[in-house]
């Protein structure tokens, strides 16, 4: 029999453990060309802001070895066109919605969900504290506890008891621990991570920085080990608390790893540039992974690598 | 599955798709690849987007590349042409008959095609040309002129030259060495172009300096552009990742931030905003000090309503 | 007439900017097998400790998406069997040699740095501050500025004025520029900068931590555009202090990366495990770049990347 | 240029060999790559280290194959026995004659051949057997007895079979699943073989496991062992990084951490700390609380001293 995918996190009940990661999935409608989105565990959104942004000058990415580099700067339709044009169409397609929320103070953080908690069909919210916190002088409310705590709180309080929120960490910190237990006393009922980390490429041709926003978020197979050292880390120091983990994941064996490492959930993000129907495939590639290891639910594996060895602890690779 | 989404077309879909052929025609690599259901959906000017460098790949976008030909052989194959030049197309170019390749088209706008007959200018520049082909052969049977205007920087990079004189009621090239026809951009040549052709519209393939050229020269002449971009790189191709952006001014006068691969890769000329490429202009929607106005959505839409 | 190598920070000397990273080039010998010693700009030495350590267990290493995941834990024969064996061995050869220091506590940094200092044939010191603190539960010195800067100074306060004082920072904090600032003020003459990211990969066989030290240290072209954007920032605001750059990087174009970034110097790591001539390589790579865009000296491009534009702004690559 | 800095043999190479063959040999693929400096340096035991998956690949960490043949054709040519298996090996397979790669060696320390003629066992498990045929040459060569001792979990996995059969003394084999030869595993039928052959010196290639089983066996015996190590997965396979580290006891008495691939992978099976693979002994020079005695030295050179 193959291995259950189904997740329930508080009273949320999933398909599947696998999400697309924010920003990474279009509205919606680009990825349904190639996935079911109804049987993905479900969509986080694009960060959705109060206004509608152009975002940042091209170019916006850069290749780098099995990562990327981007600064889009939260291109997207502000929140009325997120609840006019997406959140409807998502949820015509029988997708569950987690919905990103962004801001640039505490109180647009607070306006944004309290009026998405207001709406039908939203399933989650999850706090992309990676955003410039315009009363620290740009500096991300990720990288300050208080600040993180702060905005946590601010989403918390404006959104309705029965939708979970998830605070959305940055791994560009000395102590992401202490980050994560701010946001959990703020009100936090997950913690989600992480968003990208900072880098830069120069251009070797006009010997400029590659990005129009000179650095960027570098995302991909290449930041991983740091993503399941951050959720490892977290899971060790607040073990009830659910955690989506992401960065990276571009095989089912890399959603292992994160589930195994502690989180519950696991999102896609860049992996979906290079191939659009990874959700679905990896999907397959988890259940495959489970039921070859005599798994049969996926939730018995969540945070199995904090225990002791589950099975041969020697490996003969090569006989 | 999500039949028409996309604006003017099919879905695009993702298949493993085997190399039939992998030639040398000059400076260029022609590949060939089994994909029937890409090639029964293809429009002129759509592209694929392809997975390079095998399954343990460090490189994380797709390439791109403008579909010269389909053919209903094998059920249906996909031609496409490049330049071998850095990491990606050079591990391409390596690619041999038998491999396998994961491709996702066809992607994109199309070329729009008239409904009656007119006297069509088809430039391109470098492999740009590839897509102008196709395009020739669905304007002909709607009874159009094709006249082209073909440049590179020297001959073995002029692609298509024979078929382009071969098949066209004139066909013009330069390059920018002299080594075939006039010496020159194809810039210099478009106004006696224009002027001898009597032409009524320009289909443009270049790098987006010579589109810019293009249609503000065109615009002089009140004749409309319809330009294919392929700049900047494209990461993904497929509209998720929102790498490719222009500024472009819908048909409701505002300019917004449109994607290369999802809202073009062709656009109408007088639309994009060739000035303001690598900028957010002041006055895009969600502009830095942008304010809403009654009325303006933030969808984009309509940019390419024409 | 090819573009000159030859750089000079302070009053070294140095033939080429390519340098062979700490811990990356065993002793010596066992590059010496592959590339001429002497003609590459210097090696920089693995971390020598006061007693000879035996590292950690294995497994050791995993692979990542162009990365690799080590924790060696400072193999070594210590600082006895570093000044009879190998320092001897490197000056036979005719190579500089940057010898790094490491430590528990700032007294072993200073003592292992006072000896060095006494010994001929020391070209200069890097400090590398990623040991873990005795006196702060193992935390890395790197990860605080006073520490950080306390070992710095204790380094420059036991060595002869004429050797150089490189710092080596780690990329694991939220602000990289103030532990610069720090290590600067304390004394150093230069800053070496990344070290690794630390990261971590779970066996999907055994669902265990793939090393047996659990958490291990990122390396290669993966982390490349982390190291360049610290190396950006620390020259940004530190315009005057010579960096060496680190991180993954593989060709040419990645060291004049670095070096445009602004880093004079640029160290080559686990690339080494991959292609074990890579410094002779890169040289020649180097060269080749700047040759081709018409520059005669390498110390010309340094730093170029925080100027306007030097070619043109707009790239063709397709034409 | 450093000719005789590595511990009995002469430097490593690295070059660019082109792939002459690429053969199916039961579960295995055996590959031929052109590489005269590197066939010319051999000697049975050393290995080769590979990189695989081409310039932009994602795989850091080379592969390392030990050398089953080499042979004077084309100048000189090397070939390796492997399993593909995961995406590494898996590259390699699907290489094909006239490609390039990029390999290094001869790398590591050869099995020493004793000087006078002696009763030896070739014991070797899946893939470990490849390196044994080039040691029986060798040792034929001195008048040497050879008798094979091969296992593996199923006959397609056996490597060698038949050229054991056909050029040693005896040939025994055991897999797992008693698809060929007996069924059990190769430290089964040690005793009796030993016996048999009134075995005067053992060289085993097998997984970690096996050699631990081996080596007490034939320390009870009084059999010394020359055992080729192949676990952990070695990076680099020249010694830089630091990663295939084994407890192993120098001829001073004192244990150190010493590179498989350096120092091995050919190791004298006494000196070997099989139970303490994978830890650092505490009595390790340099292990956390670790003292140092007087006389003892940090450099690791006479461990493999026989
Ligand atoms: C819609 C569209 C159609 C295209 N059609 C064709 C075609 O038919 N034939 C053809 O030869 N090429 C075409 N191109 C261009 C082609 O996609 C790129 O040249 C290709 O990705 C280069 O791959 P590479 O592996 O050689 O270089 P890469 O390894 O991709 O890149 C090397 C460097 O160049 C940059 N780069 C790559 N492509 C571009 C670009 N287009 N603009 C600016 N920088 C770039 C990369 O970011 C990288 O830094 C098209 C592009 C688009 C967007
Ligand atoms: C000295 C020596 C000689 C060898 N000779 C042979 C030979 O002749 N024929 C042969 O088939 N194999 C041989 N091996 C083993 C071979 O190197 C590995 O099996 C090979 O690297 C596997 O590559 P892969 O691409 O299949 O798996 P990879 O893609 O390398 O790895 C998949 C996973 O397995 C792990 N892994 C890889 N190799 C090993 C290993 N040896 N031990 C534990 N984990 C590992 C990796 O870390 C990775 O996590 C030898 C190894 C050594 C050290
Ligand atoms: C192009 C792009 C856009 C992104 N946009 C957002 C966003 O709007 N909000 C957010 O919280 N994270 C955003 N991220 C971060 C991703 O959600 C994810 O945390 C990160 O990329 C690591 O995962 P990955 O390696 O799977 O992409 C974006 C990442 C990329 C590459
Ligand atoms: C196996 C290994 C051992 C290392 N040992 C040391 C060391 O002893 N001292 C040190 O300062 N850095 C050490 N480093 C870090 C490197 O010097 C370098 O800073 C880092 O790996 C990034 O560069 P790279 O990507 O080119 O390897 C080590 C790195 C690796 C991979
Ligand atoms: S290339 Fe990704 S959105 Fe256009
Ligand atoms: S494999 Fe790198 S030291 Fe042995």
């Amino acid at each position: 029999m193959p291995a259950d995918l189904r997740t329930r996190i508080g009273h949320l009940d999933l398909p599947s453990p696998i999400l697309t990661a924010s920003g990474c999935a279009g509205s919606g409608r680009e990825l349904a060309q190639f996935s079911d989105v109804a049987r993905i565990g479900a969509i986080i959104t694009k960060s959705v802001t109060l206004e509608p942004k152009a975002g940042n000058p091209a170019p916006r990415m850069a290749e780098t070895p099995s990562g990327l580099l981007s600064s889009t700067g939260l291109q997207g339709p502000g929140l009325d066109g997120f609840l006019q044009r997406d959140l409807p169409w998502l949820l015509s397609r029988g997708a569950r919605a987690f919905v990103s929320v962004a801001g640039h103070t505490t109180r647009e953080y607070g306006e944004v969900s309290s009026r998405l908690s207001d709406s039908a069909g939203v399933t989650a919210l999850e706090v992309n504290l990676g955003c410039p916190d315009a009363a620290a002088a740009g500096r991300p409310f990720a990288l300050d506890a208080a600040a993180a705590g702060a905005v946590v709180a601010a989403v918390r309080g404006s959104t309705r008891y029965d939708i979970p929120v998830f605070a959305k960490l940055s791994p560009e910190v000395t102590d992401i621990v202490a980050v994560a237990r701010a946001c959990v006393a703020a009100g936090a009922d997950g913690l989600s991570m992480i968003n990208t980390l900072p880098g830069m490429a120069i251009d070797p041709v006009t010997f400029r920085p590659a990005l129009a926003g000179l650095a960027g978020g570098l995302s991909g197979p290449a930041v991983r080990p740091v993503a399941v050292r951050c959720v490892w880390a977290v899971r060790e120091a607040l073990p009830d608390v659910p955690i989506i983990g992401c960065g990276g994941v571009r095989t089912g064996r890399d959603a292992l790893e994160f589930l195994l490492a502690g989180a519950s959930l696991v999102a896609v993000g860049t992996v979906l540039f290079h191939d659009p129907s990874a959700c679905s495939r990896i999907q397959r590639e988890l259940e495959e992974e489970l039921t070859a290891r005599g798994v049969d639910r996926v939730t018995d594996v969540v945070g199995r690598a904090h225990q002791p060895a589950a099975y041969a602890a020697e490996r003969h690779t090569w006989v | 599955m999500a039949g028409n989404d996309r604006d003017g077309g099919v879905a695009p879909v993702q298949v493993r798709g085997t190399v039939l052929t992998v030639r040398r025609v000059d400076a260029y690599v022609a590949m060939t690849v089994v994909a029937p259901a890409i090639a029964t959906r293809f429009r002129p000017g759509q592209f694929v987007a392809i997975a390079v460098g095998g399954p343990q790949s460090g490189m994380i976008g797709r390439r791109t590349f403008s579909i010269h030909d389909v053919r209903p052989d094998h059920g249906g194959t996909v031609e496409f042409v490049f330049l071998p030049r850095e990491p990606g197309s050079q591990w391409l170019a390596d690619c041999r008959s038998r491999d396998v390749l994961d491709v996702v088209g066809p992607l994109g706008r199309p070329f729009p095609v008239p409904r009656d007959a007119a006297s069509c200018l088809l430039l391109g520049v470098g492999p740009g040309a590839a897509p102008l082909f196709a395009l020739a052969s669905r304007l002909a049977e709607r009874g159009s002129h094709t006249d082209y205007l073909l440049g590179a920087e020297s001959a073995d990079r002029v692609f298509g030259a024979l078929t382009a004189r071969r098949t066209g009621r004139s066909a013009i090239i330069a390059t920018a060495d002299g080594s075939l026809g006039a010496r020159g951009s194809v810039v210099d040549m478009l106004p006696t172009v224009v002027q001898q052709a009597r032409t009524d519209v320009i289909y443009a393939s270049a790098p987006t300096g010579v589109l810019r050229s293009v249609c503000a020269m065109a615009g002089r002449y009140g004749i409309p552009v319809q330009a294919l971009v392929s700049e900047p790189a494209m990461i993904c191709g497929t509209g998720l990742c929102m790498g490719c952006v222009l500024p472009a001014v819908g048909t409701d006068g505002v300019t917004r931030m449109v994607r290369a691969c999802a809202e073009g890769p062709v656009f109408r000329g007088d639309l994009v905003r060739w000035d303001d490429v690598g900028t957010i202009p002041f006055d895009a929607l969600g502009a830095p000090g942008w304010k809403p106005k009654q009325g303006t959505t933030a969808a984009g839409e309509r940019t390419n309503a024409s």
